[in-house]
This record gives structure tokens, sequence and C-alpha cells, in this order.
């Protein structure tokens, strides 16, 4: 059948409904947007100065693996800016270029390239540098240190590590309302909890991210931090104090709902978000370290595989197709 | 193309877009095509000792076989010489006889069918209804023993913008009537049920079975959900729908059961809808065996290198790489796609979004079957991912933002699992 | 079942070989070894206390039945005279036994100082036992005989802030080995002697 | 005979150097490379024993019976084993008290019984002394070439003497078990690069 | 009780056994490969370790201690654990097959395994008593296992990645093991 005109032989189905990954990444960092804003006219230069720093090297090493692995220029997916970006919004404003250069670094080739690029790693590649960073370098990550120049006119005591040296009644020199307004000093974009919120319930109705997992994380931190206070109301802080402060609210909408290292069946993201947030608590009440959502995070990456079985039995199992 | 709607939480909902019915209801008759072309299945990639060859004289409706061995057959749709026997290799690597005839100019029918069969009978219909317009299905129906409890006859089409059963239980309410009356006769199935869609359930109330009320949104109109929501089971392991006393047919078929019993004559048109590269539907009837580009032409769609050609819908359809390949029997649609709206797959890793597993119907999950398929390791797919529990739906590839092409994988794998255990059943 | 026997009798060789040979081994450095984990289990503290003898404490070193136990002391050589001993004893802490070292002047039964050898304190509350001098600072110069209490037990001692047990079980090491002191005094003096020279 | 003796000590300096070409003896490489006095301390006792049980076993090869090999090879390699414990104790006590129980897990070290049972008890003691120094060797050179990574990264010294000045923020990452981990596989990836070659 | 419960939590997580004490680790690589076996080997491990723990228990203050043999204790232990493995693989072979035919092609691999023996020194090292010997045991054992089997799902998936050629197998193994030994940082503190 002699033809000139030759037609495309894809496999069905012939349509898409439109949804990439490059579309997701520039969603993810429209969402966060509002904070990392208030961070920047926060913070000022030093932050934009991280900010910049972070999202370029992160796109640079990526390139740079991609030649070295010889693969296709994957910088188009967004998916490194958008580690850049929430890398940096973790990390305090005065972070020295060193720090950011090494975080990326461990956050796009150690995290991500390695395990062969976007969806293999098995762990959230910013937190991955930004608990390897907490490691190194303590004082640099310790948020009263690093932060000490700055006065913005409110209570200027990292508030996790103030309830962790005073117990509980440091909780009442901050007012809620400032916490969700971004009066607390914390990293570039995790301070201003109400810009986060939007930007999460935002991912959320685009069904960027998974809500399960935002809900039982931040619903189990608030129950886990009030059977602590309730417990000992001196020595516990409360609930909703847990919630504002450090990196929950990041951690519930951006961190903890990374694709590749989250769970994705309904039963295994409530569990998945839950042990994270009760681990979270549990870190910050009585472990080493001022926050916890980082390892906490960490450690439900790592458990994730396995959660992961849990998942609804398959209609009609073993049907045979004629 | 629908696209993702801008907030979209949960599932992918795929309403079918409702056009205007009136202009639905004119169905457009392709002239009589100067050749059409039957496959036949024919795993043994013979070439000769045919009881057919080119130059045979072929009558409208004459079943043809390739040897008299074989339980398969076609009809063949028009008056004609035999031109050309050839192989064709089809979907999945599926070897075929492609068995071209030219049309005569005058058409005569072939009243093997008509002497023999006046009654309608299980024997009858094995012989003679085994390839009906609109589903090739219907042997499985009639070949169990014991008979079927339920036969649930299908009126509302597989694939989204495809509107070909609807029509014909929208326009052929009696005749699906007296067709249910002979299927009824043929096979002694105690139940007989429709699944219609809602706009048509006060229709199809006036013939006198079971109606079933199927929201005709994507997936839920495929055979399985079908079934699945009707009678609220599936089959159990390793068995098929008719093991356990079930059967689907389609609407277009059950109309041919009886204008083949009344008229005496076995149908060998095809109702189609034809779907155009803006979305827009026309109805056609062609006989069965019409190259592609003769219905196209008759409608003045125009295609351009590059293209996409579909027989079946966006969803499920198979694509061609010429137009000069035939409708078949059970071909509802055809579509025609647009060289710049064509997806292309790409080569990422799953990213893990799980968009996949909230759209499967199946309940599989797709985000560990792509990673195993992809590594090509088909028994473990199927053992542990439920590779074989997928109905085919697309939806995963549909909703998939790196844009694998996890369907192709999956037939790939269900595929790469068949041949093996065909060769391991040979070594046994 | 001869097999068995002979597989086994083979490994029974085995065994005792490896076994005569280690013991021949063992003693050949069983001195040094001991030496070796006094001089840096005890070594830093024993010269932190003996700071400014002319000799290595750890050389000099007798041993001295008390009881069923054996205790090891070692000799302080100041302006050529041997006569300060160092010995370790044991108090009870928040974590567990306190080692404490107590060098004593045998010519005026005086503290010459005292250190904290061993200890599963706290970190960074009790451990300053070992780390910060205030506390041992105190018992230098004092007569060992005194029943060394803190001030929060009526005594004369300066607790470590937050460490009040920790400094308790380290006054109750001192009073011990007060006792332990006078128990032996005479043999050690007599032990001195071979130093003199 | 010569040449193949050579050949016997140089395959553990490249070809078959543990613990990247034959990846055992992962926990001290792990464990102990976090400064390189005790990657080049471990290296060396590890390179005795290996080298004594070789000896040893290839001599007793037609000794030994079949059935109770292993359980031999055991008992020779627990009696070096505890040799170098007791000598370590003797002469290097800090290293031995940073080494910990690593020197007497040697004893399980899968090289050691791996090299007994796969080289010592088939071949002469010639080639097993080349073999098990030759792997010792490429084991004491692995070590080392991990740790200095580790130690200059991870405190910035190297040996225990700083290398770069008082402004470097040590990577301490490196010194912790996570990094131990994460800069094995990264050396093991370098190697199979350079091994494709 | 509490003492117990804080052993176990730091046995478990704080200084679990593969992660932070490095101990272990070739057959964490080896056997870490497929779910069913890292089950596998992580019962045999806790079945062993808990039988080995209290035997060496006894023979280190029973035997060694009294005699002033402490020098031997390498050579003893050795032996005894040996020997222990084998009258379990004989035990379970005769009495209990279906236990041994899920335990016991990991049951030889065990007397090499430095967990087991690096265990028993540490329970001879921290001077346990026994009852605190059985609690480290059974609870190191248990940290060994559910790091096996973490680390068992974390390398299916790896497995499945596209690893660079030269970091796949072993390489990626350890880079992902070192990324859940930091994960388990988040236990630091909490015993």
């Amino acid at each position: 059948m002699p033809d000139e005109k030759l037609f495309i032989g894809s496999h069905a189905p012939y349509w898409h409904n439109g949804s990439s990954i490059s579309a997701k990444s520039y969603d993810t960092m429209l969402a966060a947007l509002p904070a990392v804003v208030l961070g920047i006219s926060q913070y000022g230069a030093p932050a934009l100065g991280v900010l910049a720093l972070s999202v370029s090297c992160a796109m640079i090493w990526e390139l740079i693996m991609n030649v070295a692995m010889k693969r296709p220029a994957s910088i188009g997916d967004g998916n490194a800016a958008v580690i850049g970006l929430l890398f940096a919004m973790l990390m305090p404003a005065t972070a020295p270029w060193w720090a950011v250069v090494v975080g990326t670094f461990v956050a796009v080739v150690i995290g991500k390239q390695i395990f062969g690029g976007i969806g293999c790693n098995p762990l959230n590649p910013a937190l991955v540098a930004i608990a390897i960073l907490m490691l190194s370098w303590e004082s640099m990550m310790d948020f009263n240190d690093a932060l000490v120049n700055y006065d913005f006119g409110f209570n200027m005591i990292y508030p996790l590590a103030a309830i962790k040296s005073f117990g509980a009644s440091a909780v009442s020199d901050y007012n809620t309302v400032g916490l969700l307004m971004g009066q607390q000093p914390g990293g570039i974009g995790t301070t201003f909890g109400l810009g986060l919120i939007i930007g999460g319930l935002y991912l959320i109705l685009r069904g960027h991210i998974r809500w399960e997992i935002s809900l039982s994380f931040l619903a189990s931190v608030f129950v886990t931090a009030l059977l602590f206070n309730l417990s000992d109301p001196d020595k516990y802080a409360n609930p909703v104090f847990h919630l504002l402060t450090g990196y929950t609210l990041i951690g519930a909408f951006f961190l903890a709902t990374e694709d590749s290292s989250s769970p994705v069946n309904f039963f295994p993201m409530l569990l998945y978000g839950a042990f994270a947030g009760i681990l979270t608590v549990l870190i910050r009440n009585i472990g080493a370290f001022v926050d916890g959502v980082v390892f906490a995070i960490l450690m439900m990456n790592v458990a994730n595989p396995l959660l992961d079985k849990i998942r609804p039995k398959a209609m009609g199992k073993g049907i045979k197709h004629a | 193309m629908i696209k993702r709607p801008f907030f979209s939480l949960g599932k992918p909902k795929l309403k079918y877009p409702v056009d205007d019915t009136q202009e639905q209801d004119v169905i457009r008759v392709i002239p009589l095509p100067d050749r059409v072309t039957f496959f036949l299945e024919d795993p043994y990639e013979r070439n000769e000792g045919f009881l057919i060859k080119p130059g045979d004289k072929i009558k409208t409706g004459q079943k043809l076989k390739l040897t008299e061995d074989d339980k398969d057959y076609v009809i063949s749709s028009v008056t004609g010489t035999i031109a050309d026997i050839s192989q064709y290799r089809g979907y999945l690597g599926k070897t075929y006889a492609a068995i071209s005839i030219d049309t005569g100019d005058e058409e005569q029918w072939d009243d093997k069918f008509k002497e023999g069969c006046q009654k309608p009978t299980l024997e009858n219909s094995l012989e003679f209804l085994g390839c009906l317009p609109g589903d090739t299905g219907f042997i499985p129906i009639l070949d169990t023993h014991p008979p079927l409890n339920t036969i649930i006859i299908n009126g509302l089409d597989k694939d989204i913008l495809v509107s070909t059963n609807q029509l014909i239980v929208q326009t052929e309410t009696d005749s699906l009537k007296t067709g249910i009356e002979y299927l009824r006769e043929i096979t002694g199935a105690g139940e007989i049920m429709i699944a219609v869609s809602p706009e048509l359930a006060s229709q199809a109330g006036e013939i006198d079975v079971d109606v079933k009320v199927i929201e005709p949104s994507y997936p839920n109109t495929l055979p399985e959900i079908i079934m699945k929501s009707i009678l609220g089971k599936t089959p159990p392991a390793d068995e098929t729908w008719e093991q356990i006393g079930v059967g689907l047919i389609n609407a277009e078929a059950v109309v041919a059961i009886s204008n083949a019993f009344t008229k005496g004559q076995i149908p060998v048109s095809k109702l189609l809808t034809v779907i155009n590269k803006d979305n827009t539907t026309v109805h056609v009837r062609a006989r069965v065996g019409t190259h592609v580009k003769e219905i196209l032409a008759a409608l003045d769609i125009e295609t351009y290198h590059g293209d996409q050609l579909v027989l079946g819908g966006p969803m499920t359809g198979h694509a061609l790489y010429s137009e000069d390949l035939p409708i078949l029997a059970d071909t509802d649609a055809i579509m025609v796609h647009d060289k710049d709206n064509v997806v292309l797959p790409s080569d990422c890793h799953c990213i893990n979004c799980g968009e996949c597993v909230r759209a499967c119907p199946a309940r599989i999950p797709v985000n560990m079957l792509i990673r195993v398929l992809e590594n090509d390791l088909y028994e473990e797919a199927a053992k542990e991912y439920d590779l074989l529990s997928c109905i085919e739906c697309g939806l995963c590839s549909y909703v998939c933002p790196a844009r694998i092409p996890i369907f192709h994988y999956i037939m790939l794998g269900k595929y790469e699992l068949a041949r093996i255990e065909t060769v391991e059943e040979s070594n046994a | 079942m001869r097999e068995m026997i002979r597989l086994l009798v083979v490994i029974a060789v085995f065994s005792a070989v490896s076994g005569g040979l280690l013991a021949v081994v063992q003693k050949g450095t069983k001195d040094r070894i001991e030496y070796q984990q006094l001089k840096f289990v005890k070594g830093p503290t024993i010269h932190h206390i003996l700071e400014g003898s002319s000799n290595d404490p750890l050389v000099d070193r007798f041993k001295l039945p008390d009881g069923k136990e054996e205790r090891n002391f070692f000799v302080g050589v100041f302006d050529g005279k041997a006569d300060v001993v160092a010995f370790e004893v044991f108090g009870k802490g928040f974590g567990g036994d306190i080692g404490v070292m107590v060098a004593v002047n045998v010519e005026n039964d005086e503290i010459v100082g005292i250190g904290v050898t061993t200890h599963s304190e706290t970190p960074g509350v009790g451990s300053r036992a070992k780390t910060d001098p205030s506390l041992s600072e105190q018992f230098k110069g004092l007569p060992i005989k005194e029943p060394f209490k803190v001030k929060a037990d009526g005594g004369q001692i300066d607790a470590i802030s937050g460490a009040t047990v920790t400094s308790r079980g380290v006054c109750g090491a001192v009073v011990g080995s007060g006792e332990i002191y006078m128990r032996l005094k005479k043999d050690i003096i007599e032990k001195l002697k071979a130093f003199k020279a | 005979m010569a040449k193949t003796v050579v050949q016997e000590f140089t395959k553990g300096l490249w070809a078959e150097i543990p613990p990247f070409r034959i990846v055992l003896g992962l926990c001290p490489t792990l464990a102990v490379t976090k400064s390189v006095e005790n990657g080049i301390g471990m290296g060396i006792a590890l390179t005795f024993v290996l080298v004594c049980s070789n000896v040893v076993i290839s001599l007793l090869r037609n000794i030994i019976p079949k059935q109770v090999r292993i359980a031999c090879f055991i008992v020779v390699i627990a009696t070096f084993v505890t040799v170098v414990e007791l000598v370590m104790q003797a002469y290097t006590y800090p290293l031995f008290l940073k080494l910990g129980i690593f020197i007497p897990l040697i004893v399980v070290n899968c090289i050691l019984l791996g090299r007994a049972e796969a080289f010592a008890a088939k071949n002469g003691v010639i080639s097993s002394f080349a073999d098990g120094l030759g792997i010792g060797i490429g084991f004491t050179l692995s070590l080392t070439a991990l740790s200095i990574i580790r130690e200059v990264l991870g405190s910035g010294t190297f040996y225990n003497i700083p290398v770069f000045g008082p402004s470097f923020k040590p990577f301490s990452f490196m010194i912790q078990a996570p990094g131990a981990f994460v800069c094995l596989g990264l050396m093991l990836c370098v190697m199979n690069m350079l091994g494709k070659k | 009780m509490s003492d117990y419960t804080l052993l176990a939590v730091s046995c478990i997580f704080v200084n679990n056994i593969l992660l932070m004490q490095y101990l272990g680790n070739c057959p964490f690589l080896g056997v870490s490969k497929r779910m069913e076996t890292a089950i596998g080997m992580g019962m045999a491990v806790v079945f062993v370790l808990v039988l080995a723990g209290a035997i060496t228990w006894i023979t280190e203050n029973l035997v060694l201690k009294p005699f002033g043999f402490e020098y031997l204790r390498t050579l003893a232990f050795i032996l005894v654990i040996a020997a222990l493995v084998q009258f379990v693989e004989m035990f379970l072979k005769k009495s209990i097959p279906a236990l041994y035919a899920g335990l016991g092609i990991f049951l030889p691999l065990i007397t090499t395994n430095c967990a087991v023996m690096g265990v028993c020194l540490i329970n001879i090292k921290e001077e346990y008593t026994f009852v605190q010997t059985l609690v480290s045991s059974f609870t190191y054992a248990i940290g060994f296992g559910l790091a096996l089997v973490l680390f068992a799902g974390v390398r299916e998936r790896i497995l499945l990645a596209r690893v660079p050629k030269p970091l796949q197998d072993t390489s990626i193994g350890l880079v992902g093991a070192g990324m859940m030994s930091l994960a388990f940082f988040a236990f630091k503190g909490m015993a």
C-alpha cells in the first residue's frame, strides 16, 4: 500500500488532560510565593540572595548531573528549581553562600540525581540537604544564632528553641495572630503561616498535592501536642503553638507531600501523615532537635515504600482477558 | 481534548460531551466502496491451501473461511471478486490473513443463510452470526454450557464522544425489542437487562426488559464497569464473565440479530461515529470492510501527514498508520486527531504523584506497576502489582503529568506475559 | 560415632593450642596492659592532682590488700620526698558510681587534691564535676578526716549548681577515702619508704 | 612460581581490593574510618590477622578435617585476633579504645573467613602469605583512602593535624554515621567508573 | 520497667545496630534486595541473637570472669555462637520444620554476622544484668529487623529506578543506607 501520507501510530489513549510536570512545579512555586515574598520583605537583600543563589545553584547542579550522566537536560521540568526554592525557604536569611552551594549540591545530586533523577529519590531532597546541614553546622542552622543581628520589633527568640529551654511559659511571649502573620524568627519562607496555608490550599485545590497527607499531618501534630500539653501544661506548649511555629506548616503542605517520597494510597497517606506528626512533636518535646519536622518527615519517607504496600485489593484480581 | 479543570480534587470526570442530537440523528450512508478488506485471524501464518483464492467470485453475505477446520469466518459485505489474500500483522503482533475484495457492479445476496436459517436457533447463530456488525463477542455468549443466567445489552458506548450504540437505542427501539426476543430464544438466558444512559431511560423502558441506568461518564461505560455496577460483582481470579454466567452484548448486535432473522439477510453495514478534528461527530453507515479513506472522503474530512487516525474512541482506540485500512465489524468509531493535538509520550521516570492510582477504576497500584513494567518484570507485575486486573481504560496515561505511555506499557506487559505463558506451555 | 569423636578431638586440640598460646601472650603483656589502662584512664587525673611531682606516679605505684579488694596507690614525690599517695574511691552519683582520685600527704594527713576519674552523670550537668574545677578545688588542703558534706546537707562544700546529687557523691567518696586511708595508713607509710631512696 | 606469588600479592591491591571489588568487611570500613589514624590502625590489625591466619591455615590445610574446617578456621582466626587485641592494649591503648569492639569483631569479618575458605585452604604457604598480605594491604589502603576523605572534610584535619585554616567549618556530616554510608557508596561508584576502563 | 522501655527504645531506634553502630552491614546489603528475604533474615537474627545474648552472658559471668579468662572472650564467644547456630539449625530441622523452612538458609550466614557477636560484646561492655542482656539482645535484633525491612522497601524501589550504571547495586545501596541512617537521627536524644 504505497502511500505518502503516514499517520502517527502511538498507543491509546489519544487524549491527555494537559497536566505536566513543569506546570506542577511552577504551580508549587506560585503557591510558595506569598511566604517567600514576606520572607524577602522581612529579611531584605540577604534573603533574596539566598533564594536566588539556591534556585540557580540547584538548576546548575541538575544540569551538570544531566551532562555527567549523559541524559537529556531536565531542568525544564522545574523540579530542580522547586527543590532549590524549598531548600532556600528553610534556610535562615543569613546563610553563607557556600552553605547554599553545598546544600543544593546535596539536595540535587545526593538527594535526587544519583538515585536516577526525578521520581527516583527515596527521601525528600530538600530535607536531606537541610538535615545534613543541621548535623554539620549546627550554629549556622540555629535561628537564634543566625538571626542575632535582626530586630523587627517582635520577640526575636526562635519559638521552638524558647519552649525547649524555658518550657511552656515561653508561649505567652508570642501571640497567635502574630505567628500566623509571620511575626516570628525562622527560615526565609517558613514564618508566614497564613501565606503557607493559602499556598497549601491552592495546591490542594489544584490537585497537585494530596490533601490526605497535609491534613493528617496537621491533625496528628495537633492531637499529639494536645496530649503532651494535657499531661504537663507547664512543660509542653499548647497544640496551636506547635502548629504555627517552626517548619510545621511548610512541612505539611510543601515537604511531606513531595511526590516521590510519599505514599499514594489512601490509608498509607493517612498513616504517613499521622506518624510524621507524632514524631514531629515527640522530637520537639523529648528529642534532641529543636524542630522535629525535618527528621520526622525523613523518617516517614524511609517508611513510605513499606506503608504503601497497604492498598485496596484490585478489582476482579486475575480476570483473564481474551 | 478535555483539559484538566483548573481546580481538580480527586478523580478526573470525563463527562460525555453532549452534542446537538438533531444533527446526530442524521445517518449518512457511505456509498458502496470499490474495495473492501477483511481480516481473519490466522495464527499459523500460512499463505496457501486456503478454501478461497484470488479471482473467486463472492456474493454479499457469503461466509468466508480460510480452511474447513477453521472456526473463524467473516461474512462478505459486498459482491465482487477476491483481489488479494495477504498477511497482515495487526495490534500486538497478531497475524491475520487480509482478504481484499473488489466490488462488482451488481449486488447479489448469498442465500445460504436465508435457506438454512429460518428459525433463530443456537446452531444457526453459531454457524452464521459469528461476526455481526457491532460485536464480535457474540460467540462466547452462545457457546457456553450451561447457558448464561444473565445477558446484559449494552446500550452505551465504550468511549468518549462515541454514540453508536446510544443512537441504536434511540432510533431502533423496535428492532431491539424483536432482537431481544430472538436472543432469548437462541440462548435460553434467564434474565436479560439493558444498560442505557439516563437520557434514554424512558425510551428503553418501552422494551420489555429490566432497564439499568448508567451515568455516561468515562470510565463508567466500560464493559467491566457496567457489569460490575449492575451486578455488583466481578468474576473471581482466572474466570471470565461467561464462566460466572453473565454475558454482555452491544445493542447494535442485538438489532443485527433481529434484522438477520426478519429479513433473512445477515446485516453487512456498520453504524459508526466519526469524530472530526474539532471533536464534532457525524454518524455514518458503511459496509464492514470499507476503507477508512473512503469514509473520510465521503465526509470531506481532510487528513495530513502526521495526523492521527484512530479506530475507536480517544481513550481506547487503535491508531492506524494508513488510511487504506478497513473498518471492522466491531469498529464503533473513527477518530481523526489533528497533529497539533497529538500527545507525545515522554521517557520520564514515574514521579509518583499518584494521579493514576486515584484515576484507576480497577484500583491497581499503577505507580508501582509502571516501575516493574519499565524493568521488564512482567511476571512480577502480574503477581504482585495486579497487571491482569487492568480493564484497559487508559485513564492512567490520560492523567499522567509525566506523560508516560503507561497504557502502552500495560498492554505490552500483558502481551509479553501471554507470550511467556505460551512458551512455557510449549516447553512443558 | 568414631568420626564424630575424631572431629571433636581435632577441635579440642585446636582450642587447647590456641588457649595455651593466648595464655602465653597474655602473660607477656599483662603488666604492660595494666600500665596502659592506668595511664589512659586514670593517668590524666593523677597527673593533674599530683602536678609538680618529680616522678611518674604511674610507674611508682604499689598495691595493698584492703579486705577482699586490692587497691592501687600512686606515689607522688615532691621536693625529693615521697610523701603523697593517690588512690581511687567510689561514691554514689546520679547515674551510677563516680570514681574519685584522692591524693593525700602522709606527713600531715591533708588532701593534696582530688579529681573525678569516671562517671556516668548527665552530660552538661553532673558531668561538670569532672570538667569544672570549682568543686574539687574546695578540697585542697583540708584534713582528710573531716566529714565532708555539701552545704545543702549542712556541710562546708559548695555544690555545683544543679548537680547536688553528684556533688554529694563526690563528698561521700572523699569521706570514704579518709576511712580507707586511716585504715591502711600504716602499710602505706611502710610501702612509701621503698620510694624514698 | 615467583610470578604467581607476585600476582597473588598484587591482585589484592587493585583487582580484588576489598571492600570495593569484593564487597566484604563493610562494618569496620564504615565504623573506623572517622580518622586516618583509626583507619590505618584497623587496616594493620586486620592485615596481621589475615596474614597469620592464612599462613597457619595453609600449613594445616591437610590436617584439618573437611567437616569441621570452618570451626577450625574460626579458632585460628580468633586466636590471632586475641593476640592483636592484647598487643594493641599493651602498646597502642588509645587506638584500642577508639576502635573499641571492632578489634574483637575482626573475628567475624567476612574477608578473613572468605580468604581462608577460598584461598588458604587450597593453596601453599607462600601464595597464601602473599594473598593475605595483598588483600590486607589493599584493605588498609581502602580504609586509608576513605578515612582521608572523611577526616579531611569532616574534621578539617589530616592525621589530627589541621589542614585548612581556622576559618574552615568542618563538614561534620562526613564523620557521622550517614556520612560514612554515603561516602563509601560514592567511593564504590568511583571505583566502578575506574574499573570500567 | 521504664528503665527497660528506655533501653528498648535506645536499642531499637536511637542506637540502631545497623545504622548507628555500623554492625551487620554485610547481610544488611546482601539480603535487602527482596522483602521476603529481609523478613526471613530479620526473624532469624531475632531468634539467634536472644539465645546468643543469653549464652554469652552466662559464659562471661560464670566461666570467664571467675577464672580470670577475660582475654579468651573473643575466642570463647565465637565458638559458643557458632555452636549455638549449629544446634539451633539441627533442632529446628528436626522439631520445627516449618520454621526451619523459613529461617534455614539464613542461619549459616548468622555466624559471621557481626551484629550477633557485636551485641554480645556490647552487653558485656555495658555490664548489663542478665535481664538487661535479654532485653537488649531482643531489642537490638528487633532494631536490626526493622531497619532491614524498611531498607528492603526502599531498596525495592531503588532497584526499579534509573540509577546510573556505576552506582548500581551495592553503591547506591550504601547511599540509600546513609539516607536511612540520616532519617534515624529523628530518634536522637529520645533515650
